[in-house]
């Protein structure tokens, strides 16, 4: 990714990151969260993780969002008064944020990785390549229009994140499974209502499902 | 067969008591008495083998620390175990007819044989942690029997005080057995005898004296020796069966039975033994004179149980265990009867315990009056009842030993004799005193054949082939005329003076009020636990303020609370005060983990 | 998160967090290669990182929802009916 | 039959329980406790008949999924700690009605632990970061809303959205611990990743702020300082059952990952003993995190006078001894490995505070309240109840004779061979803290007079269970071989 774009969508993603922070109104925090998201998706997508900059998208904008901005408006929240608004406690977060951040740049400063750029590690196709053909011969399950895309010199990122997770990561697929299960179990219940009015709160459940 | 069916016999019972047979008194009084004759059998089956076993490692931390639940079986652990077998037994059958009409038989049957579990332990227990657990679990129990009709206020209380002032005593073997461990490695009987023939003991005699007096605290509260004696005579208030068993023959017994385990100890350090010895002498003088004064039939039995008791801790203070465990012996046969008769009589009319209402039941409990006589005459030394040779051999070690506990052990004998024939005098002889005593009739079958045992074995369980038999310790001591004269001349003339000042009063003839009143020990007491508290809980309050509240807890508090003080006007526990104390403490966490190094 | 006192402004404060760890990781999965191309294990994780939080996100939402049946509020500072 | 096999079982008896539930709605809420209860006893059964990875790798999942000794172990205690709890709703279904309002929902929360009994399963098995990861989020899921269950009460909502939104920000954490931690080694398997931390050099910083941030994340979990804030409130809002299967479970499962974790870190390459090796800087860091939770647990334990919120507190102060004993792992020098000592301190635990917790239960199902004062002529009203919480509560003092004074020992024992003297020294303090608070408990059921005089009911269910809790306490307490043997 061109240096330009990167400083773009970086300014991108903290600035509107502050700015769900700084806003009082919750619908404008959403919405900014909305955009903080996009730039992070598109740092992704510069990351070469084309796959989960699009299911950012997906499910941050598209099913999150739309939930969120939903609750806000089932609920009918107005902004936050003013009037317990303290500097004080303004200064404080931002005082441990700032620490903590300072924290974590001391550390980079010493990581060798924070120094290098991305051209120092290009993807080697050629190597790839070979590794795959011979994975594949000795049995274990690649993607031959993966590879037939790497030959070609383009990362086809949904296939080769399909091909390990549906090889490697089964188990944790299951688990997710049962994770999601129990969210909507949770949802559907908590969101019961005492009368057999129909229930506002189980259209979180469904969600849950999706994502 | 093997030593630990003891110890498993009576936990059965109390298991099969507390979770199944509760509902039912009778039944759960046939499971204990069965498990104590069975515990009984056994005992009597083991005689003749003598081992000691390990049955499982209970700690085991790399080299520092063994403690193994191991059992000794010992002819000192094969005597012991027979008395209280044995009383155990005859107690338990005498509760059967004594506690009838009880509402809580099933507790009371369960107690006891809790009773008779722990103790078990403490004579089996072949290390002194083990002792000192099961030495806890007999205080439990006492205090559960002690307290049985616990809806009774001076009951209750005297439970309270018992096991309070059992704690003090503990407290010293607890720190006894720490200063032991600290000093030796090792908390085993057999490790500890090891450590001292290995001569190490030169270095640390003032160590090792001071351990040993430790362990002497807990036997002066459990054996009730002065300053701490004032349990038992209250003790008095729990079933008469139970003051028979526990207070008589063997929970009380079992602070010289421990004393006379680690006997080795005090035979190292002369010091120990010179305390402890004169400790001993010290409460049989005081108990033999407060035992003149009392009205209260058991009360004056438990004084008298003091003052024996006072005997064995002398003269296992003057180097001769044997001599303490033989007089245990036979003090267990007559003491156990004159309580169970006490028991008796106290039945035939109608928990009546004042001894100024009762007279001329001689004819009207014959039975009984004959058992009660044996056994006074055991306790005064009459010759040759078995109480006759114990004390005999008392006197004469003392008489080697030091010729001012002679003096006193002979004052002792000459009090007996005086308290003991006035008792006699006033409870049997003369007219009924009241409507109760007139009505009086003999005690049934299951009741007074306890007695009767233990009246023969008060009579014979001296003589030497008898005492071999039963395993009892025999203490090393000639036929020595001068003794047995002095024995016989106090013995006559406490007697004498008993039946003569008391025979046909109806009403104490001269009350001395110091004795009377107990040397004023109880009020003494009161008094200073009653400021002590005072000021105590004015110093613990001052502490409390000062580091629980202030220090620990409000120091704690406000720690948590405002790390940022900063906050603290807006933050009042809540989330936000939370996940900001989560900030901090991620900072803190990183900053010490990456950067403090 | 200490700032704000809306419960549904923190939930979407938590999205903010997991997704700076999300570009951590991604980062490092490029950075690493791995038999020449992106690890993918690390991205493997993002995946689940973002199931877990939609996840999350919904629990967390029904909670606020039944909060605010119950308080007509979704104030946190007024959370505060335990006390020491 | 392979290990996991059994989470499959388990997921698949919740499956089973969610469908009754639907279409069979005269089950009611004892029998599906029942038949949960049997499915996860069955599988508990089928543990020890499990096998492990085969010798030659064949399956991808054993680089994700490990079934040693360490690993059944948790996996039994978490399916002995979900059988009782699952005991514990049963008795606790009446309150949790008058919560939930006519909407109903009792059968889902007799649902819920099954399932997050699988994700402690899986936690007790992963040793790689993303299954770490998962079943950690499995876990912690469940939790959330087992926590905020009763909807309209308003202290559970409020402990559920205090649990979730300081959960969620320690996961967050977790997963940046984890990014870093990929960073730096490019691996995700903790086995290889210790490996490949032996052979780096110069990276101690990254190494350890990647370390400290997942000590962020699992301290939140068992509850250590500074990241305890949130456990007395959530204890004390969330219904009992789950707050016994918070301190039980959710700790225990903590743990073992926090082990295996700081396993990695410190792992086969052995301590560099000079100073300034961050294995050196990883210990410091353990020790004073344990000693700074004993320490806080202990003491605000004191003024307290809500009985979950001692439990609370006493449950920090016993994460406290847990990590004294992890910290004292390196270099090995006991006869029991330290991974050894905190397993049996957790089967101990796991007794004590089920037998606590199920007395309260009963207590509190037919009193409104959970203060300590409900307590009050426990004795009396209620001997048997009285003497299970006795034992229960001596055990957690630690006093001899019981399993939670090995426990304890151990630890000690373990600091002591290490030479962490002011350690033992605040483990000791704490310890003696601990007999003055537990004390309270003890003088409030057998001094205090009783407020009301009726006899507690006690089915027979429950009775059975707490009269085998109580004789686990004291029988385990006579004979450590047994926890022992199971871990060999």
């Amino acid at each position: 990714m061109p240096l330009p774009l990167f400083i773009l969508f970086s300014a991108l993603t903290l600035g509107f990151a502050v700015a769900v922070i700084a806003n009082r109104n919750p619908v404008t925090a959403a919405l900014c969260l909305v955009v903080s998201f996009v730039g992070l998706a598109a740092l992704f997508i510069g990351l070469s993780a084309f796959f989960i900059g699009i299911v950012q998208i997906l499910v941050y904008a598209g099913a999150v969002m739309v939930l969120f901005l939903f609750i806000i408006m089932l609920m009918d929240i107005e902004e936050e008064e003013r009037k317990h608004f303290d500097r004080l406690r303004t200064a404080g977060g931002i005082a441990v944020g700032i620490g903590v951040a300072f924290l974590i740049g001391g550390v980079l400063w010493d990581f060798d990785y924070g120094k290098a750029s991305l051209d120092d590690v290009p993807v080697q196709f050629e190597a790839a390549i070979t590794l795959r053909e011979a994975d594949a011969d000795s049995g274990i399950v690649r993607s031959a229009n993966a590879t037939a895309a790497l030959r070609e010199g383009r990362l086809k990122d949904v296939a080769l994140v399909g091909e390990k997770l549906f090889n490697d990561y089964n188990l944790h697929l299951q688990m997710i499974a049962v994770l999601i299960l129990i969210a909507t179990i949770g949802v559907v219940t908590l969101g019961k209502k005492d009368s057999p009015a129909p229930d506002s709160g189980s259209s979180g459940g469904d969600k849950a499902s999706e994502s | 067969m093997s030593p630990a069916l003891l110890l498993l016999l009576p936990l059965l019972s109390v298991v099969v008591i507390f979770f199944g047979t509760k509902w039912s008194g009778t039944l759960s009084a046939l499971v204990s008495v069965a498990s104590v004759a069975g515990s009984l059998g056994v005992t009597l089956a083991l005689f003749s083998t003598d081992s000691s076993m390990v049955a499982m490692n209970w700690i085991a931390l790399g080299d520092v620390l063994q403690v193994d639940i191991g059992l000794r079986w010992d002819r000192l652990a094969r005597g012991m175990m027979f008395v209280v077998t044995l009383v155990g037994t005859l107690v338990h059958v005498f509760s059967l007819a004594y506690m009838r009409e009880d509402e809580a038989k099933a507790r009371y049957f369960g107690c006891l044989s809790l009773f008779m579990f722990s103790m078990t332990g403490i004579v089996l227990a072949d290390n002194l942690v083990m002792m000192f657990i099961f030495w806890e679990l007999v205080g439990v129990s006492s205090y559960l029997l002690i307290g049985h009709w616990f809806t009774k206020a001076s009951a209750a209380d005297a439970a309270k005080k018992a096991f309070i002032t059992n704690r003090i005593g503990d407290f010293g073997f607890l720190i006894g057995i720490l200063m032991l461990f600290g000093l030796t490695g090792t908390v085993s009987f057999t490790g500890l005898e090891n450590w001292l023939a290995g001569g190490h003991a030169g270095a640390s005699a003032g160590l090792l004296t001071a351990a040993a007096l430790c362990l002497f605290c807990g036997a002066v509260g459990k054996s009730a020796q002065a300053p701490l004696h004032v349990w038992l005579p209250d003790a008095m208030e729990g079933p008469t069966p139970v003051s028979a068993l526990i207070h008589a023959a063997t929970m009380v017994a079992a602070g010289v039975f421990m004393l006379v385990r680690v006997g080795f100890l005090i035979e190292a350090s002369e010091t120990a033994g010179l305390v402890i010895a004169w400790v001993g002498g010290f409460t049989a003088l005081l108990a033999a004179l407060m035992a003149t004064q009392q009205d209260d039939i058991k009360k004056i039995l438990a004084y008298s149980t003091l003052s024996q008791l006072g005997y064995m801790v002398m003269v296992v203070g003057l180097g001769s265990g044997e001599a303490a465990m033989f007089h245990l012996y036979t003090h267990a046969f007559f003491k156990a009867l004159l309580f169970l008769g006490a028991g008796a009589i106290i039945y035939a009319c109608h928990h009546e315990q004042n001894i100024w209402k009762m007279g001329g039941l001689k004819t009207r409990m014959p039975i009984t009056f004959a058992a009660f006589g044996i056994g006074t005459l055991a306790l005064i030394a009459f010759p040759f009842t078995s109480g006759f040779f114990s004390k005999e051999a008392i006197l004469d070690i003392a008489l080697h030993e030091n010729k001012l506990l002679f003096l006193i052990a002979a004052g002792v004998a000459f009090l007996t004799a005086f308290y003991m024939s006035r008792l006699l005098v006033v409870t049997f002889l003369g007219a009924p005193r009241s409507e109760h005593a007139g009505h009086a009739k003999e005690v049934s079958v299951i009741m007074f054949v306890p007695l009767l045992i233990l009246a023969f074995l008060s009579v014979v369980a001296g003589y030497k082939p008898v005492a071999e038999l039963l395993q009892a310790q025999l203490p090393d001591v000639h036929w020595n005329w001068f003794v047995f004269f002095v024995s016989l001349a106090t013995m006559l003339a406490g007697a004498g003076l008993g039946f003569l000042r008391y025979l046909d009063k109806r009403s104490e003839p001269k009350v001395i009020p110091v004795l009377a009143n107990k040397f004023y020990f109880d009020e003494a007491y009161g008094w200073a636990v009653r400021n002590l508290q005072d000021g105590l809980a004015w110093v613990v309050r001052g502490l409390d303020a000062l580091f629980i509240d202030g220090l620990a807890v409000g120091g704690i508090t406000r720690l948590t609370e405002g790390v940022g003080c900063l906050f603290r006007r807006v933050i009042t526990g809540n989330l936000q005060a939370y996940s900001y104390l989560f900030g901090v403490g991620v900072f803190v966490l990183i900053y010490f983990t990456v950067f403090l190094r | 998160m200490i700032i704000r006192r809306s419960a549904l402004v923190i939930l979407m404060c938590l999205e903010i967090m997991l997704s700076a760890a999300n570009l951590a990781l991604v980062a490092f999965s490029r950075f690493r290669l791995e038999a020449g191309l992106p690890d993918y294990d690390g991205q493997m994780l993002v995946f689940f990182v973002i199931t877990v939080a939609a996840a999350e996100v919904a629990v967390g939402l029904a909670i606020v929802v039944a909060l605010f049946r119950s308080r007509r509020t979704i104030d946190v500072t007024t959370l505060t009916s335990m006390s020491h | 039959m392979p290990a996991y096999i059994l989470e499959l079982i388990v997921v698949g008896l919740g499956l089973i329980l969610l469908l009754l539930e639907s279409f069979l709605p005269r089950l009611g809420a004892k029998g599906l406790a029942a038949i949960g209860s049997v499915g996860l006893l069955v599988v508990l059964f089928l543990l020890p008949s499990v096998t492990g990875a085969p010798s030659e790798s064949t399956g991808i999942i054993w680089k994700f999924y490990s079934a040693d000794s360490l690993a059944l172990f948790y996996k039994g205690l978490a399916l002995i700690t979900t059988i009782l709890v699952l005991m514990m709703s049963v008795v606790y279904v009446p309150v949790m009605q008058r919560y939930l309002g006519t909407g109903g929902g009792v059968g889902e929360y007799l649902i819920l632990p099954v399932f997050t009994c699988a994700g402690l399963m899986w936690m007790a098995s992963a040793n790689d970061l993303t299954s770490i990861f998962v079943s950690l989020e499995v876990v912690t899921i469940g939790f959330y809303i087992m926590v905020a269950y009763m909807r309209r009460n308003v202290g559970s909502l409020e402990a559920g959205v205090k649990y979730l939104i300081l959960g969620a920000v320690s996961t967050g954490f977790l997963v940046y611990g984890i990014a870093f931690l990929f960073g730096v080694t490019g691996q995700t398997n903790l086995d290889v990743i210790s490996t490949v931390l032996g052979l780096l050099e110069g990276q101690d910083k990254i190494i350890l702020f990647s370390f400290a941030l997942l000590l962020v994340a699992f301290g939140f979990k068992v509850a250590a300082v500074p990241f305890q804030m949130w456990v007395p409130d959530v204890y004390q809002g969330a219904p009992t059952p789950t707050a016994a299967f918070l301190s039980v479970g959710s700790k225990a499962a903590g743990f073992i990952v926090l082990s295996r974790i700081v396993d990695a870190f410190l792992g086969d390459h052995g301590v560099q003993t000079g100073d300034g090796s961050y294995q050196d800087q990883i210990q410091r860091v353990l020790l004073v995190v344990a000693g700074a939770t004993i320490l806080f647990g202990s003491l605000a334990a004191i003024p307290q006078t809500n009985f979950k919120r001692l439990m609370a507190y006493s449950s920090i102060s016993h994460a406290g001894f847990i990590l004294l004993a992890l910290a004292c792992a390196y270099p090995v020098r006991m006869d029991m490995a330290s991974g050894e000592v905190v397993a049996f301190y957790l089967a101990a635990y796991l007794p004590m505070t089920m037998a606590a917790f199920f007395v309260l239960c009963i207590v509190r199902s037919s009193r409104g309240e959970e203060e300590i004062s409900v307590l009050d002529g426990l004795g009396k009203r209620s001997p048997f109840l009285a003497f299970v919480l006795l034992v229960s509560v001596m055990g957690l003092a630690g006093i001899p004779l019981t399993v939670g004074f090995l426990g304890k020992l151990y630890v000690f024992q373990a600091a002591l061979d290490q030479g962490h003297f002011v350690l033992l020294a605040i483990a000791t303090l704490g310890a003696a803290a601990g007999f003055y608070y537990y004390f309270k408990v003890v003088r409030s059921m057998y001094w205090n007079a009783p407020s009301d005089q009726d006899a507690i009911a006690v089915g027979t269910g429950s009775r059975v269970l707490l009269a085998l809790l109580a004789a686990a306490i004291i029988f385990l307490g006579l004979n450590q071989g047994i926890i022992l043997g199971f871990l060999r």
